[in-house]
């Protein structure tokens, strides 16, 4: 039967490879399908935890208010990727470090 | 002008003459000058006022003003006149207005000159009329801080020097007064810095704290006299001051030593004074003979007349400190008195005349001058007066004085006496070889050229010169001034144990 | 008027003259000289009232009295006094005054400082006849200086020349040196006695408030102040160089009445001297007489010699007074005034004429000036002198009263060789004076050519000076006016037969030789100089005593004044800058301290902070996967610790 | 013993999403990243469904998939110039990176094992889109008028930054 640490251990290794990509990718880009993907893997235990633990349907508002967040920054980030590409003219990270100390 | 606080305007005229001269627009020199001469105008006037009111028969306290100042430390704004102040002041007055008709050569930076000027002449005359010692004290640094500037800046070439090393030395002195003044302060229940009430209770101090105290005051005085040790600072601020400024210099800054002395250690600390007279006698005549010997070396015209003065100051110091058995000698302590009033009229003759010289010639070196008795006649006769006021020839002022000293003297310390009289010969000699030098002798064609004494100098000279002549005539007119007061400071003394 | 206003005329006249004639002299008319010697005149007919008062009643006595100066207990009289002596002192010094004061008109005529000169002279005559009446030591003392400077003004008068400058200052130091003497003296009066006049100071001696080895003391300082003045033996050096002033000042100031002073004042003062002190006084006086003397013979200035021999007279007076001769001695100083300040103005004539005052260079002008050379006579004659001459009458005594004083006291038969050694000198250097300028061939035809005889204004003085040279011995009058105010022991009386004796002798004897080698030539000066060179040139030396002097006293005081010079400038001066280096040192020190370790540590931890933070700063690299790798890390810790 | 048709369907979901995942992770070429991302949406959507939560599962495709990858591959076009299009992406740090998640990973699943969750027992699956409606009228209305702020902030935000384009 699938349990509660079933979906646990999946959201944590969505989380791990959204952690992996943020850190090694050095596109702009994949940097923020890293972050849809841990947001997804934080949503998941949300809906997980509400099934199993609390019963009610808290976490799915959670979920959703997440989702609609992710929305709002995906368009954000598409803003930002494009304003970023205009004034260096590309995106990678490593390149954009203009505020370095 | 209400007449019962005539002190403070006399004090307090030059300070709003400076004010006014700081005021006005900086190219008008001519009107700076006259508005000084008038600010110091003003006191000279009060003074003849206050010499035609002085009661020569009470030995107290005249013109006095008492009004509380710092009620908290119980320091009160407390001026008034005796008869060991009277004479001082109302020579200051004068001294200050012909120094200043002097001062009419100033050329370059002439309001910081004359307003540092006027102040200079506040502070002094303050010294002379304050009987609070705070008061007293504030007076003399405020005498000091103008004389620094005057020197330092008007003054010769190595000005810096002798203006730090003036200061310097006079500050080191002060501030063993502030010590003892402190220490009488707290030595007093209640708390004050009255001088009549410190002096009243000088039955109660003790004798070691007596001796230290005397100490104290002593070398702070001394520095200003000059006496032996700390003479070394009066030829150098001599050479680099300015001419109006060495008159005010030698003619008054000098009193305020003996000055000090007579107000504050003699009443004060009577005991002690007994303890130190011997020695102190002892460094009058070193003043005395060595000033005369170091003048007679001398090849600067100003230095000679810087030493000469330390050693007339020596007189002075002999006739203050002559106690026989009896206590002090009236003959000495009116001696003493009436020298620095002669002292300073005629060591102001003498620097105006160095004055006209160095405006002349730009030099001052002795040896370079000669027969000048063909070319400047007129200033030659008043030299000559100047000069043989300055060896003590009778019939002229400070004969007398330095006579009553020697008079005074003599009980007390026989051997002493006798060795400054020996000060004399020594005296006549330096002026006497330098008249020659100067005046006499065939005419230095350098200085065939050489323009008379003209009508601004005779103005300063003139008066002074009838001054000496007519007190050494007859000296009554300063004398009783001097009087009572000094009987009663010889009561307060008291005969030696 | 009663007399004292005729005192005070006397006296103030002629200041009031120089006073006028200082400040307005060049403008007055004939530059004022007539205003001058108008003063005088008047001075001395204000003075006859006075000689005949004291003329009528020789106990006479007159004072003058007023307060000067007070201090409570303690105060200084001013008062005049006249009696016998002042009367005369009086008439005597106007007098004379007059007369040179006429003689300078002829003498400075052509001066440019004419009537300056007037004035001095007016001053001086001022400061004279107050020394005269002063009737207590103070005041004595002031005129006394006064006197002093009076001479230093007219030494130096024609201050162009240096030697008169050098004369003039010398004249005035050496009085002081006497005057300080003479103060201290006085100053032991007064601590004794407790006052300065005369009267009371004498009633103080004789109830014997002060006596013995004090007195003795006293009457010692109060006579160097004499020894100064009248120019005695160990400061007589000033004499003979204040000739440099002109003739008719040395005539008044150096013969007749200034050197005179100290003679006065020992005789005004003289119960003041104790037996003790007089024998001081009069070897002192002895040694001047003689050694004065034997420089005065070969001496070839004519002032110069006169200066001498003025010396040697000022000896005589004063061992006068000393031997007990009180009226002998200022008899002679009277006398003395007369033919000494004529003596003076005949040789200012000659010098006047020939425009030189070296005897060598004249001779022969009895002829040319006629005049002075008779006046001159009278004058040598009464210096040597010779009987009827007034010289006669005062030298006798004195030398009588000597003898006598020897005779009482044998062991001091050095005084009578001096007295008579002196008499024999005088009258030898007197007539060798008068034979080398008057007699015999002129040696200088150029300037004889020349001479001609002075004017009336000069001749006139001479001639009235002449009468009372010859006169003014005759008829007693002077013992009948003077009387010594303590009884003196008088000498046996054959001391007066054998002065006679042997003054007329010397005088004669002097004479006789001088007469010999300068106008016979039986004896050559030259021949005689040779044989006994050293002490020819010691004596032409004037024994030295000038340049003993130089090198004795002023060459060792001015180094010891440049020591002092050097000392304080090195010594207190160089402490006190070395004050100031130390102090600035010391501060230096401090600065360094303060800098490198307390700056230092500030300093240190900034630099600490800058470092560390430049470490940190690498850590903001820019690159936003750091940052998230870092916070990772992070979060990682916290698991760790929350799991562990 | 016979497996649960919810089980099969579970570990298909994973296998899909965990996949995906890696690829997204791991592809050189970003547009591959892209596709592979919607895999792993869609495997979500599929969990959000065995967990009873349908209207999130719709959301999940329609705003995930629909909205915002549409995004990304926009940023992806106008970020590379259509010359290059091997779009390249390195990788920086990848070591710290691989260790850093494997730590992560293991200490979550000790996390998860150790924690005693008190896990009861799910109900029956329901409908939930008329619930969470109302939830949204009731309980969360703030938060939910908040959000509608947020994303138009968000929009005009985007707009302004994209806009600014034109002005260099």
């Amino acid at each position: 039967m699938i349990g509660l640490h079933h979906y646990l251990v999946v959201s944590a290794v969505l989380f791990a490879l959204g952690m992996f990509a943020i850190i090694t990718r050095k596109n702009g880009v994949a940097i923020l399908m890293g972050i849809e993907l841990v947001l997804n893997a934080a949503n998941l235990n949300f809906v997980a935890f509400s099934r199993y633990v609390w019963g009610g349907l808290t976490g799915q508002v959670f979920a959703i208010f997440v989702i609609m967040l992710a929305a709002a920054e995906a368009a954000v980030m598409l803003a930002i990727v494009i304003a970023v590409y205009d004034r260096f003219q590309s995106i990678d990270v490593d390149r954009v470090d203009s505020l370095k100390g | 002008m209400p007449m019962q606080n005539v002190l403070t305007w006399m004090i307090f005229a030059p300070v709003a003459g400076a004010a006014v001269v700081l005021l006005l627009p900086r190219g008008r020199d001519e009107l700076v000058r006259w508005i000084s001469l008038l600010a110091t105008a003003v006191p000279l006037a009060l003074a003849f006022w206050v010499y035609a009111n002085f009661d020569r028969t009470s030995p107290g306290l005249q013109f006095v003003e008492h009004y509380a100042w710092i009620p908290a430390f119980n320091i009160e704004y407390f001026l008034g006149l005796d008869g060991v102040s009277a004479p001082m002041f109302l020579l200051t007055t004068l001294i200050a207005f012909l120094a200043l008709v002097a001062s009419w050569g100033i050329k370059e930076g002439v309001k910081g000159y004359f307003c540092l000027y006027l102040l200079l002449e506040a502070g002094m005359l303050g010294v002379f009329a304050a009987l609070d010692f705070f008061l007293f004290f504030i007076f003399w640094e405020v005498s000091l801080l103008p004389m620094y500037f005057l020197i330092g800046i008007w003054g010769g070439p190595e000005r810096e020097y002798a203006a730090i090393k003036f200061f310097l030395y006079t500050l080191f002195g002060s501030v063993l007064i502030l010590l003892a003044m402190l220490a009488l302060y707290f030595a007093n229940e209640p708390h004050t810095f009255d001088m009549t009430k410190l002096i009243a209770a000088n039955k109660q101090y003790g004798i070691a704290f007596q001796l230290l105290v005397f100490i104290a005051l002593y070398i702070g005085f001394a520095i200003k006299v000059p006496v032996f040790p700390f003479h070394t600072w009066l030829p150098d601020a001599h050479v680099e001051a300015p001419t109006p400024i060495s008159v005010i210099l030698a003619g008054i800054l000098l009193k305020m030593g003996p000055y000090g002395m007579l107000r504050v250690s003699w009443p004060m600390l009577p005991e002690a004074l007994k303890v130190y007279a011997y020695p102190l006698a002892i460094f009058a005549l070193i003043n005395i003979v060595y000033g005369a010997l170091v003048a007679m070396a001398q090849r600067d015209f100003k230095t000679l007349v810087a030493y000469s003065s330390i050693s007339h100051m020596g007189f002075v110091l002999l006739g203050m400190c002559a106690i026989g058995p009896q206590g002090l000698s009236q003959a000495g302590v009116n001696g003493a008195i009436l020298q620095m009033f002669n002292h300073g009229t005629v060591t102001a003759m003498l620097f105006l005349l160095v004055g006209v010289l160095y405006d002349r010639a730009h030099h001052r070196v002795i040896e370079d001058f000669g027969g000048l008795g063909v070319q400047m006649p007129v200033y030659a006769g008043v030299a000559t007066v100047a000069f043989f006021a300055a060896l003590g020839l009778p019939g002229l002022s400070s004969f007398i004085s330095e006579a009553l000293v020697l008079i005074g003297a003599f009980p007390a310390y026989r051997t002493l006496t006798i060795i400054a009289a020996v000060g004399i010969i020594i005296t006549a000699g330096y002026w006497l070889w330098t008249l020659q030098r100067v005046f006499l002798g065939p005419l230095n064609p350098k200085y065939a050229t050489l323009p008379e004494i003209n009508g601004r100098e005779l103005v300063t000279l003139v008066p002074l010169g009838a001054l000496v002549l007519f007190l050494g005539v007859y000296p009554m007119p300063v004398l009783d001034l001097i009087r009572a007061s000094a009987d009663q400071l010889i009561a307060l003394v008291g005969p030696l144990p | 008027m009663d007399l004292a206003t005729y005192v005070l005329i006397a006296l103030f006249a002629p200041l009031a003259g120089a006073t006028v004639q200082i400040f307005l002299g060049r403008r007055l008319p004939r530059h004022g000289d007539w205003l001058c010697v108008g003063v005088l005149f008047v001075s001395f007919v204000a003075s006859i009232p006075t000689f005949n008062a004291v003329w009528a009643n020789p106990a006479f006595k007159l004072q003058i009295l007023s307060e000067w100066l007070t201090l409570g207990s303690f105060g200084i009289p001013l008062g005049l006094q006249v009696d016998g002596l002042t009367g005369i002192m009086l008439t005597v010094v106007s007098f004379i005054a007059a007369f040179i004061h006429l003689y300078s008109v002829g003498y400075m005529h052509g001066d440019p400082r004419y009537s300056r000169y007037f004035a001095y002279l007016n001053f001086f005559t001022f400061s004279m006849l107050g020394l005269v009446l002063a009737d207590n030591f103070f005041l004595i003392y002031v005129f006394w200086e006064l006197v002093g400077l009076s001479s230093y003004l007219l030494i130096g008068f024609w201050f162009e020349r240096p030697a008169a400058a050098n004369a003039g200052k010398k004249a005035f130091i050496v009085n002081r040196v006497g005057d300080v003497g003479f103060f201290v003296g006085i100053l032991l009066l007064w601590t004794q006695l407790g006052t300065f006049r005369f009267e009371e100071v004498f009633k103080g001696i004789a109830a014997g408030q002060m006596a013995g080895p004090l007195l003795t003391v006293t009457g010692l300082c109060v006579f160097l102040g004499a020894v100064g003045k009248s120019a005695q033996f160990p400061l007589h050096v000033w004499l003979p160089d204040a000739m440099e002033g002109p003739t008719p000042v040395s005539a008044l100031i150096h013969a007749a009445t200034m050197v005179a002073a100290g003679v006065y004042m020992v005789g005004r003062v003289y119960p003041v001297f104790t037996p003790d002190a007089f024998v001081v006084i009069a070897y002192v006086a002895g040694i001047t007489a003689f050694f004065a003397g034997t420089i005065a013979l070969t001496q070839f200035d004519i002032k110069r010699v006169i200066a001498y021999s003025t010396l040697s007279q000022l000896g005589y007076m004063m061992l006068g007074l000393a031997t007990g001769g009180y009226v002998a001695g200022l008899f002679h100083l009277v006398t003395h005034a007369f033919f000494k300040a004529l003596m003076f103005l005949a040789a200012g004539s000659v010098i006047h004429a020939l425009h030189t005052q070296d005897l060598r260079e004249m001779g022969g002008l009895r002829a040319k000036m006629p005049v002075t050379f008779w006046t001159m006579m009278a004058g040598s004659l009464a210096l040597a002198g010779v009987p009827p001459f007034s010289g006669f009458f005062s030298k006798d005594a004195i030398i009588g009263a000597t003898l006598g004083f020897v005779m009482a006291h044998p062991q001091h038969l050095l005084l009578a060789l001096f007295a008579v050694g002196g008499a024999l000198l005088t009258g030898l250097y007197a007539f060798r004076l008068m034979f080398l300028a008057f007699t015999g061939a002129p040696r200088d035809r150029e300037k004889h050519h020349h001479a001609h005889e002075s004017p009336p204004v000069m001749t006139v003085p001479l001639v009235v000076l002449a009468v009372f040279a010859v006169g003014a011995g005759w008829g007693g009058w002077f013992e009948r006016l003077v009387r010594p105010p303590v009884e003196l022991p008088h000498g046996p009386a054959g001391a007066h037969t054998l002065a006679l004796a042997l003054s007329l002798l010397a005088a004669g004897l002097g004479i006789l030789l001088a007469y010999w080698t300068y106008v016979v030539g039986k004896i050559s000066a030259g021949r005689v100089a040779d044989r006994y060179r050293p002490v020819y040139t010691l004596l032409f030396n004037k024994y030295y005593v000038d340049e003993l002097y130089a090198a004795g006293v002023v060459r060792p005081f001015l180094a010891l004044t440049r020591g002092c010079a050097a000392f304080d400038l090195g010594v207190i001066d160089g402490f006190v800058n070395w004050c100031g280096r130390f102090t600035r040192g010391v501060s230096r020190v401090q600065g360094w301290i303060d800098f490198r370790i307390v700056d230092g540590a500030v300093n240190l931890v900034g630099n600490a902070i800058r470092a560390w933070g430049a470490v940190l700063r690498l850590v903001q690299t820019g690159v936003v996967q750091n940052y998230i790798l870092v916070l990772l890390g992070g979060v990682l810790v916290i698991l760790l610790l929350k799991v562990l | 013993m016979q497996i649960p048709a919810e089980a099969i369907v579970f570990y298909a979901l994973t296998a899909i999403t965990v996949l995906s995942g890696l690829v997204v992770v791991t592809s050189r070429k970003l547009v591959h990243s892209a596709f592979a991302l919607v895999f792993a949406f869609s495997g979500l959507a599929g969990y959000y469904v065995l967990l009873s939560a349908d209207f999130l599962a719709a959301a999940q495709v329609l705003i995930y998939v629909g909205g915002i990858l549409i995004l990304i591959l926009f940023a992806v076009m106008l970020t590379h110039r259509i010359e290059s299009l091997d779009i390249r992406s390195e990788t920086l740090q990848l070591l710290p990176a691989i260790a850093g998640c494997g730590a992560i990973v293991v200490l979550m699943l000790l996390a998860v094992y150790r924690t005693p969750w008190a896990v009861k027992e799910p109900q029956v699956l329901t409908q939930t889109a008329q619930s969470i409606g109302s939830l949204f009228m009731t309980d969360y209305l703030l938060p939910f008028e908040v959000a509608s702020v947020h994303l138009l902030i968000a929009l005009v935000g985007a707009v302004i930054i994209a806009g600014k384009r034109g002005g260099q």
